[in-house]
């Protein structure tokens, strides 16, 4: 636990959903980013459309720590039916703020907090006629209210409120009223600002806030993608929402208003596969975004890509599984379907981004990755990264960059070859060369996901059969040196231990880290971008005595997957597993680092 | 693309069509079906559709399911890419295809088993979205390559071949197909070429979905007395309702549509679907009309074939998706990327 | 390689599938199994219906042997299409039969061989008027030149022969004057017997030719089960087809013509997985018999039937894939699919049976254990044992055999309790009780596969969610100790190296074992036949310093599970993959162990 | 099964059932919707039609997919047990639930996006199989808990909120449902309970499959100007045809026959289904003429309502499997357990 400080606090907005307080909580986080103060930002949102719990976390942090750090300091409980849990979260010496209209017959309290009561809804209700804007304008009223405790320049908050309205300008003047209303309210009757508040900084420059749907939504733009199939699901939707959005701005005809791509909304996740497949198969690069669920729907296709070398571009945004789980709550559950999806011999190519600007380099690189491998590729984002803005270095982009459409031989190139078979591994680099459709006689041959020899001919021969699968296997092996190569972030002294982790963790992981190497426990850290795993990942599982491996899940998927594809000893690896679909917090990893450490006697 | 592997042996005389090739260049690899199979007489009939169409075999592209018809798009047009997907999903497949680039000649064939129960989503859905592609569902009322359960389209009564009959009510592609609004139906039998061909091209130039349901008997497991879907049974049973025959443009186009017996139906390439019509006030333009007159024909009895409905003004695939004509695989990268300026102004959102 | 010798030899028909050949060659293994000597059967057909290449082995082994042995010593080559390659195979020293009608052009042989010709077709051309029997009848023809040959007994094959055609006794005759055709020409034109024949011996007694899915659907309705959904699908179909046939003569009451029991056809996997899970939750015994895609299908719903505890029995006669690969061939290569089917965090039950007599006998248990612990359990067969006749000991039951529906609440029950919560762990053994719908209103619960509480109430609260799922793993590993144990076969001498092996690689294993054993290579062996693992497997793994693991597919996947969920260090573990999609046969074991322990310096 | 735990509070003077329960002992947990979703309108209108026809709360059998529509079998009959599938595939789970037990009452409920892409093919085949349960398929042309988008149901033509027009054919259950053999098919309106709870209560008490289609206004996502599966729309353009109300077994029902504009329908139970014509001519035991109907009322852009199409003489899935009447897990082991002797018999063959 730590004490809050000056830009350096946390503060919980509890309400209560579909009743706009959403965009009034981005604002107050975008408000701090634009005062130059880093912010880690956590919507928990519940599976429903209107009337259940929700939650809105803001980590302001000088720093620029990336993940939570479990503390709460300040809770806007703006929920009845939470409370009780809101009120128990709150850390030692926080604030609660609630909406005290109406007196609470069994008023909870702490002795240990602060209490702030605003009659926000009395308040709105003097103020607003209309049924809806007096429930709307609530949130901007606490915004208000927020803004005066905590210090938060106005001018910020009203240049958002322009931007925010822009298209519907007579919606400003009210925003702006109700957070007058707010913000007056707390300057007659509170103390502000609060011990802990924002001061400006210059923190945030050459820095965006961006959710990493949309940056992988934009990375598929800058790849190139020009066909993307789906079928709705959380958390995935937004990354094809992104998608539609940018190339609706960026490659619509404006003079003929046709479109340079095409998305389809399938029938479901085996249509939604099966397009891509078929797309990809027809040479535009195309990909899925889907979660979970999805993946399990699309294993035969999966193994079919595979199989028949298909190049295919997954985006598996990680809910809480098993089953249809918690939608909205994150993990990453799917690491082990994923690197082995569909039935018989069968492993795949995994990339694992840490947050949205990942997110968009490695949309580009699983489409090269795919078309060079001919086969399956995921990208294993989750929830939190998916979809909470995150604080991250603007995209930038290399102009020089080229698709690399691996091994399709042109027109040009056909007509200069004796004969063309689809699967021979003519460079002995186990990549066969692939055609497409209608560039020529040549190179027609036919797909199929049943028993094939390497010349494409139908077998059922074992010998043939043998050949394809072996190479099938040198050929996904031949990826571990492509896939992203792990970071490595070596402890200041030399460690004899270090720690493994993957994805959205790496926030929480490094912060924990360097808390513990300032108490004298040095530890080493690699995070696993890729799959299968390179050299650097054997050197340093080889390297160390003991690893702690962290990740979101019960079952310790990744740490399976390095005792299966490595030579690590299981007695080197400890698992910290973190699965209640929470973001990752510093302090869980603090913790049970610092439990282990003690356990296995670590100095 | 004009570049041809020339055809090894041709016979004195072989009819060639417009692009020089004879019929056997459209032939594939050698069928491995029963023999008999009804299968491998629309195998035939395709492939002289494409002939007759002078369509150049690799501009042309197959796909296909899992089942004995399923495996036969590799038993014609040796020259075209195939893409033998997984069981019941091969709409999904096409529509990406069709997708990323609308300048080939897609087929898809099926089977009844393939397309009306682990299928039935998927090829529903294909119809809805109106992908040009020619659909041709070679339905034997059973599961052949497994061994002759019935499967969804069995009829009423239809007797399996060890005597048990189907007492669930059938689905039929082309009643559905008309329910969901497929933008051409048709029915043939793999029995009765002449028809079929003609069919066959008519689909393959209409812009849109084509579905041609092909009664196309399974002579290893429902071929016996008492089965529905037997080639006597079909002969029996069946009737022609409207001879449709595709015309290529040209300036003679005009001419026919004077005669009597003939209504003429402008496809997208400037063709002409010529229809005779052999049922008397029946107009394959009205949907209405075709649901119909299939329930009429379901009631005698009959086995109602020909072109059933055909609607050429509701948007493809492409149309409803605003696409541009360049197929989308040809879109160079330098169009498609929006460069590393765009990229900095477009994340001035994000701040 | 061996010798052939008196009732020790191997003979293969090579034949073109769909004229008829299947039954006069399964004619021929039974006629040898009632003289008394065991025998193997392996019949290897293609992926369609009419006109492709398939092959018929039988070995004759005197010692009972259970495997392949992977020599050839007599071919039946009347396919000219694969006579070059079935050339090859024969063993030197071999004879080769086929059918000399028409004389060939280019006619192959080997000096080392003895070539004999009968004209089959001409033969049956002048017997037989049908073009039907002609072609029909060729099959009897070779049954009994073979029969010549070899030394069988005439009144076995006619005895045989009258009992295949019992329903139509006209055939009895043409078929009986075929196989004299065969079997006088023989006799007049060859030295019969062959040095290798076959002698009356009385080693088959107490023993049935069976195959595994046969079993297996009778194991069904001796585990009670009335309910039972599937897709058709090689080479499961066949056990659908077992219980439907058990059922009709054993559950349709007489008078009334009704049915105790249902099956669906379903309309693909999905349809089927879903409908085993309403038919068990709602109280049914129920199963469905698979192949891999199938599973893949699948995956969703046996994720959503770990999650919500309904119990699930699926059997996956395994195939050799990825995607439809090759249908008609054996593989073991769903092993770690269906170990983790599903995603998220998931893990189930799988049983491994290694002939027929265990798909009886595991066909019990898995409904047994599936309603035990209300979770999807798998049977991993594979096509070896699912569709070959395997020579086993006759099947038994006991009498006092009552089935376990595991901690089912009665209405009796239910009216005693206070309040029935479904996900509570009220005995501490991890198992919560169920209900069936319509026994008692405080028996109603909801049930749901997105996240829930101990109560079975909806929540989307971590620690209330966790607290399900720790659950769930508790219980999973308690399965260990209630799956079937493993088979453990000493070494004669004191070994410090073991064998682990699984399914039909059983048969090939020990012979190779006991081979090696007789060359002084001691080695231990272990046959798995239960996931989660036990104890015993932990033990085994801990006793010995290498482990060959010998399995049927490319992944080592059985190996993969050793190093995943025992603590065995990864060096102690030998893969020995067989996957060609033939089953296995000793030498290639025999070969292997002794090349593995050569490396290894084992000695 | 005669005991219950007692309703706890129960006003004066509360019509009770022949149960001797209160409208509210039917209902169920909190709903968790939009106030004013459709959803819940249809919820309360099956709750009453279960109080109505005094049906034992715990047995009944709610099956659901994923949606919002989905979670509402959350919200009535909390003695009844439920089961929330996985999206799509509610019909295969309660075609095996019903199997196992065909004593018990099922209700299955369900969206336009679960039952119509995802669920199409199961939707289709558990009809085939006439599987006895009532489905009620709560449609609001989008996927409200996924925000918004486009169902297959969304009408050519209709508005997105943000205001795309949908170009594609929609997928009508009730002609899709006609042209599989569907024997009860209905359509209602959430809005109009007075219609919509008679309908449950017949479709409830039908032998086999019981469709209603129920326009079910999606207020978060579907229910502004433009859309055609709005309250506004549907209150505009729905017309009813044919009233349908259910009569339990009792000595009256003769008497009814002789009204003028009623038509009975017998029931398996004895009870009667009593259709009380608004469409001159209107036949709904005739399925062709439901579909004429239905193709005449989408020409005139009405909503066609009330129940379309009802065949009482086609098998259920019992009949067809000819099982016994005795639930399957029911039947004791002791039935089922052949013997070890007949396991030795059964084997002679395998010698
Ligand atoms: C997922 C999956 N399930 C089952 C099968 C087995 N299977 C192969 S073909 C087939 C049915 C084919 O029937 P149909 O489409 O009518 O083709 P036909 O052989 O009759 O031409 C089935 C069930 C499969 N290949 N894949
Ligand atoms: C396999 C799978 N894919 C996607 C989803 C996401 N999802 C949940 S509900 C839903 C659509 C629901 O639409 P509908 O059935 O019309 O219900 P409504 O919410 O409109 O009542 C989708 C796509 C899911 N739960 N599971
Ligand atoms: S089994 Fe039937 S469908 Fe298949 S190839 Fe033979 S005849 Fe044709
Ligand atoms: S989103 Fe629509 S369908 Fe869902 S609860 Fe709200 S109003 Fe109802
Ligand atoms: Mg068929
Ligand atoms: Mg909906």
């Amino acid at each position: 636990m730590s004490e809050a400080a000056i830009n350096d606090f946390v503060i919980k907005l509890a309400n209560v959903n579909g009743t706009g307080s959403a965009s009034a909580n981005g604002l107050l986080m975008k408000a701090i980013f634009r005062m130059g103060v880093p912010v880690v930002g956590k919507n928990v949102f519940p599976s429903n459309i209107q009337g259940l719990p929700t939650w809105y976390e803001i980590r302001v942090t000088e720093k620029g720590y990336r993940g939570r750090s479990g503390d709460v300091h300040f809770i806007v409980a703006m929920n009845a039916e939470t409370y009780e849990r809101d009120l128990a979260e709150l850390s030692p010496g926080g604030v609660l703020l609630y909406d005290n209209t109406w007196p609470r017959p069994h008023f909870l309290t702490r002795p240990d907090i602060q209490v702030l009561g605003v009659p926000f809804a009395r308040l709105c209700n003097d103020a607003f006629k209309a049924a809806r804007s007096r429930i709307l304008m609530k949130n901007m009223a606490y915004v208000g209210t927020v803004a005066a405790l905590l210090n938060l320049d106005l001018d910020v908050i009203h240049q958002l409120v322009r931007e925010m309205f822009s298209t519907k300008p007579k919606l400003i003047d009210l925003n702006l009223q109700a957070i007058a209303l707010g913000y007056d309210y707390a300057k007659e009757h509170f103390d502000c600002p609060l011990p802990f508040s924002v001061q400006s900084r210059d923190n945030t420059a050459g820095k965006v806030m961006i959710d990493g749907n949309t940056a992988a939504g934009l990375g598929c733009v800058y790849a190139g993608a020009t066909f993307g199939a789906w079928y709705p699901i959380t958390p995935s939707t937004s990354l094809m929402d992104a998608f539609a959005k940018y190339c609706d701005q960026l490659r619509v005809d404006v003079d003929t208003d046709l479109h340079k791509y095409c998305i389809i909304q399938a029938e479901d996740e085996l249509a939604a596969a099966g397009m891509i497949i078929g797309a990809a198969w027809n040479g535009a690069r195309s990909f899925t975004p889907t979660s979970g669920p999805g993946i399990s729907l699309m294993s035969e296709f999966i193994g079919f890509a595979y199989y028949a070398e298909i190049p295919m571009v997954l985006f598996d945004i990680q809910r809480v599984g098993p089953s249809t789980g918690m939608p909205t709550r994150t993990q990453q559950c799917d690491i082990q379907l994923c690197a082995y999806a569909s039935h018989g011999d069968t492993r795949h190519l995994l990339l694992f981004p840490a947050d949205p600007g990942e997110c968009f380099e490695m949309a580009v690189q699983a489409h090269d990755l795919a078309e060079r491998f001919q086969t399956p590729v995921f990208v294993l984002s989750d929830i939190d990264i998916g979809m909470n803005d995150w604080m991250v270095d603007e995209l930038t982009w290399d102009d020089s960059y080229q698709p690399d459409r691996g091994k399709l031989l042109s027109t040009e190139e056909l007509e200069k070859i004796e004969k063309f078979h689809r699967y021979l591994d003519v460079d002995g680099d186990h990549i066969p060369y692939r055609t497409l459709p209608g560039t020529h006689p040549k190179g027609a041959y036919f797909t199929r996901g049943s028993g094939h020899n390497k010349f494409g001919g139908y077998t059922e021969d074992g010998q043939a059969y043998k050949e394809v699968v072996d190479r099938l296997r040198a050929k996904w092996h031949s990826a571990a040196s492509k896939v992203p190569a792990p970071v490595i972030s070596p402890s200041k002294k030399k460690a004899c231990c270090g720690i493994i982790s993957v994805g959205s963790c790496d926030g929480a992981v490094l912060e924990a880290r360097d808390r513990l190497e300032a108490e004298g426990l040095h530890l080493d850290y690699m995070r696993i971008r890729g799959f299968p795993f390179s050299d650097e990942v054997e050197q340093f599982v080889a390297d160390h005595d003991e690893i702690f491996v962290v990740e979101q899940n019960r079952d310790a998927q990744l740490m399976g997957l390095l005792l299966l594809e490595t030579d690590v000893p299981r007695e080197k690896l400890i698992p910290i597993l973190h699965y209640s679909g929470e973001p990752l917090d510093y302090q869980f990893v603090y913790s049970a680092l610092q439990e282990a450490a003690r356990v296995r006697k670590i100095a | 693309m004009t570049s041809f592997t020339k055809p090894h042996i041709r016979r004195k005389n072989e009819p060639v069509n417009k692009l020089g090739l004879v019929r056997a260049d459209y032939d594939g690899a050698m069928s491995t079906l029963c023999a008999g199979c009804g299968h491998d007489s629309v195998t035939a009939s395709m492939a002289r559709a494409f002939f007759e169409l002078s369509i150049e075999p690799h501009r042309a592209v197959k796909v296909s399911g899992i089942g004995c018809s399923s495996k036969t798009t590799a038993y014609f047009l040796r020259e075209a890419h195939g893409n033998n997907t997984v069981h019941g999903r091969m709409p999904s497949v096409a529509t990406g295809a069709v997708a990323a680039n609308s300048a080939l000649t897609y087929i898809g064939v099926s089977g009844d088993g393939d397309s009306l129960s682990i299928g039935l989503g998927q090829f529903v859905h294909a119809m809805r979205r109106n992908v040009n592609m020619l659909y041709v569902l070679e339905n034997n009322g059973v599961y052949g390559l497994t061994k002759g359960q019935f499967s969804a389209s069995a009829d009423l009564g239809s007797l399996a071949k060890r005597g048990a009959p189907n007492e669930m009510p059938p689905i039929d592609p082309v009643s559905l197909a008309l329910s969901v609004g497929a933008t051409f139906v048709a029915r043939g039998f793999s029995g009765d070429r002449e028809q079929l061909v003609p069919l066959i091209k008519a689909g393959l130039k209409h812009k849109g979905f084509g579905l041609i349901d092909v009664i196309s008997p399974c002579v290893s497991f429902n071929d016996h007395k008492g089965s529905t879907k037997s080639y006597a049974h079909t002969y029996q049973y069946y009737h022609k309702a409207v001879h449709a025959d595709y015309v290529a443009p040209s300036k003679d186009i005009k001419v026919c549509y004077d005669e009597g017996e003939i209504m003429p139906v402008e496809m997208h390439d400037g063709g002409v679907i010529r229809l005779r019509k052999l049922e008397k006030g029946f107009d394959p333009r009205d949907r209405a009309a075709a649901m119909s007159a299939l329930a009429n024909a379901q009631k005698n009895d009959e086995i109602l074939t020909g072109l059933l409905h055909i609607d050429e003004t509701h948007p493809d695939m492409h149309a409803l998706n605003k696409m541009e004509d360049r197929p989308l695989n040809e879109i160079p990268y330098a169009e498609l990327n929006p460069g590393a300026a765009k990229l900095h102004d477009l994340q001035k959102g994000f701040r």
